[in-house]
């Protein structure tokens, strides 16, 4: 019977798609760009609604949820699958209310208002059964894709309003964004661009190379001398892993070395973050934040006896609190730290805040 | 079961009838990439232990041995796996059978196939190729391997090399870069390697561990090979990229047991069967097998340093529910549900299994800790692997041991290094266990009987062996008054168990002897100066006796002062890091052979002397300065000694030095009787002792000493 | 109902159970008052209630009462808008009331679910005077088998803070009081500090028991966290500028207000904190940066 | 034997040194194009001589200029004089560097052939070059037979070398070839004798074509090579050199080598190549290359020693800063040496004169290097208590000494030892503290952020503290610095007064040193991402040796004098000038 094969393929799909999640980033962080991740996790998505069994609104959730908590947990530190899956547990909630008639879209945070007036305890329980939910939901996720592919763009498009000519720009490590970015702005303008190198895995490198490419005057450093050399550079554009709810950062380790000494020196700090990489996480000191890869990267298997006696940190991520950033740039304008809360309630609904 | 075979000749359809061997490049497309899980290690490595549980599933941070093996199998691409287990077979099967890896949804398609039959990995790869199960080149691996290499490379290598000369490469084995001293080398598979430098063929291989000397046949130093490597820094993964013809080569064979039997078999008769062996060696990556609680103490620590990422303690690959942890700072990892006690200090690269609850004022360090485990209070753990449902009262102190599930500690309990507990075993209250002390519930006399009927397989009869139990009784002496278990105590068995058993638990040397370790520092040290530069091949010791020679020359031609040279001296003993005991010896072996450096070596016992002399009366204050305690005093004239028996022509001469040296007092009489009495070494020793010219002069120095040196000597 | 009987209403709603915040007990009692409120026009009930708050804040000066007054008015305003029939209405808004004050009541365990996961196994915190919800939160992590240890200041002149050290010897944390003036010593040894609030103004700052503040400006001296933990019904429209901004009537105990003519020499039982000081704010709403207070605030009275 | 050899002055190792650079002269393609170019340098520099001497004056004006544009200073009256007293010690030099052969060939009866070969060279400079470019004709090699025996010669040279380095640093008792180095340029003497140190040094001012056409022409007068520049500069550093390490400075020196003594020869070698690294053991191991000169030397006839030797020693002097710009320690170390030269009293024996020198170097090692070591582990120890965690940065033999001594002390501490690409001398410290037991955690420098929460103290050394507080030392420490404040973590410096400097310096660029931009370059899983990084025009790499930490980031400086706030560095300075 078909509808069996299809739960299979949709589950081997799945699997597949976890074990990648597991694999993913054996290092260099994740292999692939978190823009890839998150398309495909809202295609993912989108095929679980389109093949899956469900009635309402509220089975549907469920399985979503599911499947979300799974892959979360395959691989903590991509945040970005988690994210997708908040967005679209959202547009189920809208549909469903716009399906149910209801326009009670205005606003889901929970709100002192909602507190006064709302009436009742009773939650919505999303059991009532609408026949075009489906497609919708599916459209829904369709565009919010399609918006995936944008966001870079969108972004990069804002490159000049940021950066005059002839300016010394530092970035570290390799973000696709930023990348977009810079480039971007070369093509109009003359600038600088110092690189930390971002060691272990040295994703600087790679950086540097493809904009040297797009003749971008690049220059590399060492990580050990982001300090010394930022008292001459008059801006700081760093891409970054995650953005946190308190308008923080989780972003590739160094990066809080370099916010500081960028607040040092008072230079200004911009984040280039598309809106998929908002999660409403917090920095606490929860062991899910960091993500230690193999001490090889930093110690030589070959170093010999002394590796027994030695204890080998790799960590691979940041955290750079909030008062050290000056601007986000999203795809959808330019934010202050202090917004970000905003934004956050703007995408996701406070009940998929944990999945 | 039947639902997955129908799955597994899906992605291979087309592809099933063996007839189409070599050919590598259309197999690379279309055959699934296979592997062969030996779940046995056909061997009583971990008895008494694996009396009870198959080695294959005995865990390793709290997860089965088999399930690394396998995820590194899957992660590697590999899409069919024949597990072949033998030694309880059926534990091995439910236990698959209802991990992740028999699911549907699973990439790898795990086929068990149990036989009672196989004694040997030959045996199994006989019956590969007798039900030709392998369509193509496949993977061999142990059941006990934990890795993360990726095989890719060496695959792409390996079917390249077969594609250029069919079926001339029979098998590439991978290994890893690891200096010698390395805590996760096993001493035992410890091997030397000669393979060519390009096409990375082995051209010798041999097992060190027990050798003294090494020889290689003359023939693979004229080999093809313009340029080929010796390799001592090699850490045997125990996995193996073979081809078909593996298992043909085992069937044609029977007297292969083992992959070492093959690959010596397949170098020694190359040219006759034109087989060849290849090497894959792999810098990053970790691979090693858990061949005993060595292994299995350096693998644990490893897995949880995280060096075996992305298969660490927290990801949870084989997804069992609640078997989730979380990570924090010093790679402290915890499962659900833990508790811990006020002040109780976990300490780093630590690992507590789920519901385990851990009492107050402990402090845990490198310890592994299962499943629902009761610690008490003020328990110390050090380099502890405690398996599930483990209850440790209070005041136990555990270092470096083995706790299987299910095991209680009384109160008070101290086990020192390296004891074993099997399952179910009670000790204390209030006992040490002395070092390596081994003890589980069946008796050590069970054995006898079994012997016969087995070789080396782990599989034996235990039913009969529970009902002797029951009849002896547990000696309060051995495991304390509330004790339940036997001391498996080397005495208790026969000669032969008895290194067997030293060795089947931890390795071999418990500690590499030291003389062994600081040469590889001092290897070291050159090595990483050399990162900096070059690495010098020059021994310090050697480097540092030149230089003082050059000083001393330069001393004579610009006659500078002692105390200069003893400057000069002194900064080369930092240089070097030369034991003053060396540097005396050294400076003595020099100035004597100063005459020779200046004259050359053809000299007369006279002309030696009269050259010597006055060099010794120059520089007597240099060695005034070391030769101080009466000890210097010895090695002086030891070191006197092995030069002269290296020169027998001037033993004449000796007696003149020794008297000069006497006369400026940079050597007292007392030394030189003392020498002369006990310092005989060797009968050519003796003979020079026997010299007449010596004679004579103790004789002189014992007249010249009074009643109370004289009495000395009696007494010496 | 006339005054008297609404203080006493309100005393005893407070001596009731000491675990009542004061304003939910001001709330309580409004709700009473509403009940038993014999007005004609929602006008003429505004002024009564009105009136009442101004009593009961005349009884407790705290920000919390005035606080609680102000969102109850909010309320009936709001709910009035829907139906103009007196009586109706009242019947919603008696309601309505009761559903509120049985939602503020989970409010301390929403924020104690939200706060504890930033309490790490084996953190010193630090935190000031006693506070309901922090104890809550603190509970709560206990109940997490989390292992901390808490320095509370001794907070004069009603040491309060001994009380909430009993509280946490009960739970077994180990604990200890310091004194006010020790907080900058003991600040370095400390991991985070959490601390309850009184009123949470529009500026995302809170008003405290006194010497909040310097516990405040010391944790941002040496970068260590400052969570602020309250209930959202705390959120107060009042936009301090600095301390001496803060009005008289929340700084002082009512009935010195009453009695001294001379506050130079009364002590100020209350300080205001700053927003740019305060790292979180824990409430039933969320975990909200303090930019987000004044959104909240916004939402429900523009 | 070898040993014997290389000690003598003019055999042995100076000609296997020797032999090495010829080796690789012959050998690689690359070199000899260099040496080629050198000679058209060599036929440019004749052209200079011809040059009137007022040309000279001009030079120094324009470059005093340069100096004024690099440094943004104006320049003080002082400094003019300074300029015209240069221009006549020049105008001396010339003089003294007439005789200087003749005296070499005297005093060098065994390679008369040498001598030969000398004298054409003074008269003509460009033959020198000339001929080291001839020299690989004779060898029509095929490079890979060849090669062996180039690294054979280069290892001898550089396993000699290393052994002198370990040598002279162990004596210093905390030797560590890694130890970084510093190249700070010596601080301006007030005695009027060296104005090689004196002017501000031509390796800061690589960007004015007028200051490097003095130097080479100083340099061709001393018959020392000039070292050309390497690879693509980043803009903001084109006042400093960038060598490579690939090219040494000896490969251009004929053979024998006529005015560099061997011994400082190998020094060079030994610095360029990195293998004697760390201010310390780089001092140490130039004082003992001097020590070894004086021994060697003996005074020409009708020539003073206090005046000759000093002369003697200035190219020496410039063909070190060729290979590698002086450290801080090393311009004190050898300001002192010439006080020490020029207090000589004429009439005083030659050879109790250099016995007397002798003496001075080893009381300047023991008091200045080995004992200050000591007191400073004293004071620090005070300041490590139980249950500390330490962290430390790269490989400082000063700290390491001071962990030693405080372990050895049973204080219960332990480390965590953060390293930096490309140099990771954390490694070898790392190493040293395994081995004495030590329980050691090893980062990198960007995961700084994570590790500094556990750490209770924060170790530094330094390479030079300069006279406006600013620590000068291995680039990272500034960061390191930074990072700690941010986490409250107390930092301390610990550097010997020898190393304190009347310089100052506000930021990392005015003077500092580029060390081999190839040390960047890193292959990771197979692939290398910079490999032809020389080849894309817009791209540069930046491998920096120095920073400076700003004073408010340090906490304490622990010195042989005791523990003091940077800020009293100058108050040091002056206690120091008084009582020298």
């Amino acid at each position: 019977m078909p509808g069996t094969d299809k739960e299979t393929d949709l589950s081997e799909r799945i699997e597949a798609f976890l074990a990648e999640l597991k694999r993913g980033g054996s290092g260099t962080g994740p292999l692939r760009g978190s823009a890839e991740t998150a398309r495909e996790t809202a295609a993912l998505l989108r095929r679980i609604t389109a093949q899956a069994r469900w009635s309402s609104a509220g089975d549907l959730m469920e399985i979503i949820r599911k499947e979300g908590r799974r892959m979360t947990a395959a691989q903590p530190s991509e945040t970005t699958v988690g994210n997708m899956v908040r967005r679209v547990l959202k547009i189920i909630r809208e549909e469903y209310a716009r399906s149910g008639g209801s326009s009670e879209e205005a606003d889901q945070q929970e709100s002192l208002h909602k507190l006064l007036t709302s009436g009742g305890l009773n939650e919505e329980n999303f059991r009532q059964h609408f026949p075009p939910l489906k497609a919708n939901v599916i459209e829904a996720i369709n565009e919010l894709l399609t918006e995936l592919e944008g966001t870079t763009d969108n972004i990069a498009m804002q490159a000049l309003e940021h950066i005059h000519s002839n300016e010394v720009i530092m970035t570290i490590g390799r973000s696709r964004t930023v990348e977009a970015f810079l480039k971007d702005a070369a093509r109009k303008r003359k600038f600088h661009v110092i690189v930390a190198e971002c060691a272990p895995f040295c994703q600087g490198h790679e950086m540097a190379t493809s904009l040297s490419e797009a003749d971008i005057e690049t220059t590399v450093i060492t990580d050990a001398a982001i300090f010394a050399v930022m008292s001459r550079v008059n801006k700081v554009i760093i891409g970054t892993q995650t953005v946190l709810a308190n308008g923080g950062l989780r972003a590739v380790s160094g990066t809080h070395t370099l916010a500081l000494a960028a607040k040092h020196h008072s230079t200004p700090l911009i984040v280039c973050a598309p809106m998929f990489k908002l999660s409403p996480q917090f920095p606490n000191e929860e062991d899910t934040f960091h993500k230690f890869v193999s001490p090889q990267e930093v110690l030589p298997f070959t170093e010999g006896e002394i590796l027994s006696k030695v204890n080998v940190h790799c960590p691979v991520f940041d955290y750079v609190p909030p008062e050290l950033i000056t601007l986000f740039i999203s795809n959808i304008g330019r934010n202050a730290p202090s917004y970000i809360y905003r934004l956050m309630s703007e995408l996701y609904h406070p009940e998929d805040h944990e999945l | 079961m039947a639902g997955r075979v129908g799955k597994q000749n899906r992605p291979t359809s087309g592809a099933g009838n063996a007839n189409r061997k070599g050919a590598a490049d259309q197999e690379e497309e279309e055959q699934p990439l296979q592997a062969v899980l030996i779940a046995d290690s056909f061997n009583r490595r971990f008895f008494p232990i694996s009396k009870d549980q198959p080695r294959a599933l005995l865990p390793l941070a709290n997860v089965a041995m088999i399930d690394y093996t396998l995820e590194f199998l899957t992660s590697t691409g590999v899409q069919e796996t024949f597990v072949f287990c033998c030694w309880m077979s059926n534990k091995i099967k439910e236990h698959l059978l209802k991990s992740k890896w028999c699911r549907p949804t699973s990439p790898n398609t795990v086929h068990i196939i149990t036989s009672d039959l196989y004694r040997s990995l030959g045996d199994v790869l006989r019956d590969v190729d007798a039900k030709s199960l392998v369509r193509s080149d496949f993977l061999l691996v142990y059941g006990d391997v934990v890795s993360n290499i990726d095989v890719t490379q060496a695959l792409q290598e390996h079917w390249h090399r077969r594609k250029v000369e069919k079926n001339v490469s029979v098998m590439t084995m991978i290994f890893k870069e690891s200096s010698p001293g390395h805590k996760s080398r096993c001493e035992e598979d410890n091997v030397i390697v000669a393979m060519d430098s390009k096409s990375k063929r082995v051209l010798h291989y041999q097992k060190t561990h027990g050798l003294k000397r090494l020889q290689f046949p003359m023939n693979i130093f004229h080999s093809g090979s313009d340029e080929f490597e010796i390799r001592h820094d090699l850490l045997d993964c125990h996995i193996s990229i073979c081809s078909p013809q593996v298992a043909e080569l085992f069937t044609d064979n029977f007297d292969y047991q083992t992959r070492n039997d093959f690959v010596r078999g397949i170098l020694v008769n190359e040219e006759i069967l034109g087989n060849q062996i290849h090497l894959h060696v792999t810098a990053d990556g970790y691979g090693a097998r858990v061949s005993n609680l060595l292994m299995y103490d350096a693998v644990s620590s490893d897995m949880v340093r995280r060096w075996v990422y992305p298969l660490t303690p927290e990801a949870n690959f084989t997804d069992q529910e609640g078997q989730g942890c979380t990570h924090s700072r010093r790679n402290v990892y915890r499962g659900a549900g833990v508790s811990l006690g006020h002040g109780s200090q976990v300490e780093e690269n630590v690992l507590i299994g789920r519901e385990t609850s851990i009492g107050a004022n402990c402090h845990i360090s490198n310890s592994i800790i299962g499943n629902n485990c009761t610690i008490g209070d003020n328990v110390v753990l050090d380099r502890a692997y405690i398996w599930n449902n483990v209850r440790i009262a209070k005041g136990s102190k555990i270092t470096q041991s083995v706790l299987c599930d299910s095991v209680e500690v009384k109160e008070g309990v101290t086990l020192n290094c390296q004891c074993v507990l099997a399952y179910n075993v009670v000790v204390g209250p209030n006992i040490s266990l002395p070092e390596g002390t081994v003890v589980s519930m069946h008796h050590p006399d069970e054995e006898e009987e079994e012997d016969e009927d087995e070789f080396l397989s782990d599989d034996a009869e235990v039913s009969n062996s529970q009902a002797k139990t029951k009849l002896k009784a547990f000696s309060a002496a051995e495991v304390g008054t509330e004790g339940r278990g036997f001391i498996w105590r080397a005495s208790s068995l026969p000669e032969a168990e008895e290194d067997e058993l030293a060795q089947s638990l931890w390795g071999l040397e418990l500690n590499p002897d030291p003389e062994s370790d600081s040469e590889s520092e001092m290897s070291e040290g050159s090595h990483d100066l050399g990162s900096r530069g070059v690495s010098p091949e020059l021994d310090d010791v050697k480097v540092f006796q030149t230089e003082v020679l050059g000083t001393l020359q330069r001393g004579m031609e610009e006659n500078i002062s002692c105390d200069n040279l003893v400057l000069e001296i002194n900064s080369l003993k930092y240089a070097y890091n030369i034991s003053l005991k060396e540097v005396m010896q050294i400076l003595t072996k020099v100035v004597l052979e100063f005459p020779f450096q200046q004259q050359g070596p053809q000299l007369t016992a006279a002309q030696y002397c009269s050259l010597l002399l006055p060099l010794l009366k120059k520089w007597a204050p240099v060695f005034k300065n070391y030769v101080k305690r009466a000890q210097d005093h010895l090695d002086c004239l030891a070191a006197m000694e092995e030069f002269f028996l290296e020169h027998e022509a001037y033993w004449g001469a000796m007696v003149k030095v020794l008297m000069s040296v006497y006369q400026l007092e940079i050597l007292d009489e007392e030394a030189i009787m003392r020498w002369f009495s006990h310092g005989v070494t060797s009968d050519k020793s003796r003979l020079l002792r026997k010299n007449q010219g010596l004679l004579k002069f103790i004789q002189w120095l014992e007249e010249a000493e009074d009643e109370s040196s004289e009495e000395e000597v009696d007494a010496a | 109902m006339n005054e008297d009987e609404l203080v006493e209403y309100f005393r005893t709603q407070m001596r009731q159970d000491p675990d009542v915040a004061s304003a939910v007990a001001a709330i309580r009692t409004l709700l009473e008052f509403l009940k038993r409120d014999k007005g004609e026009t929602i006008l003429g009930l505004r002024e009564n209630l009105t009136q009442a708050i101004d009593r009961l804040t005349g009884v407790d000066s705290s920000v919390a009462v005035s606080s609680g007054g102000e969102l109850f008015l909010r309320f009936i305003s709001l709910t009035s808008l829907e139906h103009d029939d007196l009586s109706r209405c009242k019947k919603v808004m008696v309601e309505r009331g009761e559903l509120f004050l049985k939602k503020i009541s989970f409010s301390r365990n929403k924020v104690a679910k939200l706060c504890h996961t930033f309490i790490k196994d084996g953190a010193k915190i630090l935190t000031h005077s006693s506070s309901r919800v922090v104890l809550r939160v603190l509970e709560k992590a206990v109940a997490e088998k989390k292992r901390f240890t808490v320095y509370v200041t001794e907070s004069q002149p009603d040491c309060a803070g001994k009380k909430m050290a009993e509280a946490l010897k009960n739970l077994n944390v180990p604990v200890t009081v310091v004194l006010d003036a020790a907080v900058g010593y003991i600040m370095e040894k400390v991991d985070l500090v959490i601390v309850g609030a009184e009123g949470v103004v529009e500026s995302g700052g809170i008003i405290n028991k006194i010497g909040t503040y310097q516990m405040a400006v010391c944790s941002k001296a040496h970068n260590k966290p400052f969570y602020v933990v309250a209930e959202s019904f705390k959120f107060v429209r009042l936009y301090p500028l600095n301390q001496q901004d803060v009005p008289d009537r929340f700084k002082y105990k009512a009935d010195t207000l009453k009695t001294v003519e001379n506050l130079a020499e009364e002590h100020p039982m209350i300080d205001y904190t700053p927003p740019s000081l305060i790292t979180l704010l824990f409430t039933d709403l969320g975990v909200l940066t303090p930019s987000a207070v004044s959104d909240e605030l916004i939402k429900l009275y523009l | 034997m070898r040993g014997r050899l290389q000690r003598r002055p003019h055999s042995g190792m100076g000609r296997s040194v020797l032999l090495a650079a010829l080796h690789c002269s012959v050998l690689t393609g690359r070199v000899r194009q260099v040496n080629m170019a050198d000679a058209d340098g060599g036929g440019e520099r004749k052209q200079n001589d011809s040059i009137p001497h007022t040309q000279d004056g001009t030079d120094t004006k324009n470059h005093a200029i340069a100096r004024a544009k690099t440094e943004g200073k104006e320049l003080t009256k002082e400094e003019k004089q300074r300029l015209r007293k240069e221009k006549k010690q020049q105008k001396k030099n010339k003089k003294d560097d007439k005789n200087t052969p003749e005296t070499e060939t005297e005093k060098k009866p065994v390679a008369p052939a040498a001598a030969q070969q000398t004298i054409p060279v003074v008269k003509a400079p460009a033959v020198v070059p000339a001929a080291a470019a001839e020299a690989p004709a004779p060898a029509p090699t095929s490079a890979p037979a060849d090669k062996p025996a180039k690294t054979k010669a280069e290892l001898r040279a550089e396993r000699r070398a290393r052994q002198e380095a370990d040598r002279a640093s162990k004596q210093g008792k905390k030797g560590d070839p890694s130890q970084p180095p510093t190249a700070s340029k010596p601080k301006a003497p007030p005695s009027d004798l060296q104005p090689v140190v004196k002017r501000l040094p031509e390796h800061v001012q690589a960007d004015d074509p007028a200051v490097v056409k003095k130097l080479a022409k100083k340099l061709e007068r001393q018959q020392i090579p000039l070292r050309s520049d390497y690879g693509y500069k980043v803009s903001l550093f084109s006042h400093l050199h960038q060598y490579s390490r690939k090219a040494p400075l000896t490969q251009h020196i004929s053979i024998p080598s006529t005015v560099i003594h061997p011994s400082i020869v190998r020094l060079g070698l030994q610095y360029s190549q990195g293998i004697v690294a760390g201010s310390n053991s780089r001092s140490i191991a130039l004082l003992h290359a001097f020590k070894q000169v004086i021994r060697d030397y003996n005074t020409p006839p009708n020539e003073e020693l206090s005046r000759d030797l000093v002369n003697k020693l200035k190219p020496y002097i410039s063909f070190l800063n060729q290979c590698r710009p002086l450290s801080a320690s090393m311009g004190n170390a050898i300001k002192y040496i010439k006080k020490e030269i020029s207090n000589i009293p004429s009439q005083c024996k030659e050879e109790e004169a250099k016995d007397r020198l002798l003496k001075c170097i080893d009381s300047y090692i023991v008091e200045k290097i080995q004992l200050a070591a000591k007191a400073i582990a004293k004071y620090a120890i005070e300041k490590i208590s139980d249950g500390d965690v330490i962290l430390v940065y790269g490989c400082s033999s000063l700290v390491n000494h001071i962990l030693f001594e405080a372990f050895e002390k049973e204080r219960k501490f332990r480390v965590i030892v953060v390293d930096s690409r490309p140099r990771l001398e954390g490694r070898e410290a790392l190493r040293r503290l395994v081995k004495k037991g030590i329980h050691c955690t090893y980062v990198l420098i960007s995961t700084l952020s994570y590790i500094m929460p556990e750490v209770s103290k924060v170790f530094l050394g330094a390479h030079a503290l300069l006279a406006n507080g600013y620590v000068m030392s291995r680039v990272g420490t500034s960061q390191i610095a930074l990072v700690a404040k941010a986490y409250n973590v107390p930092v301390l410096v610990c550097c010997e007064t020898y190393k304190f400097c009347e310089r100052v310096q506000t930021d990392s660029f005015v003077s500092n040193e580029l060390d081999d931009p190839d040390d960047l370059i890193v292959t990771r899983k197979g692939k290398t991402q910079l490999e032809r990084w020389q080849e894309v025009s817009s791209l540069g790499l930046l491998n920096l040796v120095y920073d400076v930490t700003p004073p408010d980031f340090v906490d304490l400086v622990i010195t042989d004098l005791g523990m003091i706030p940077c800020t009293s560095v100058p108050v040091v300075l002056r206690v120091k000038n008084v009582d020298q």
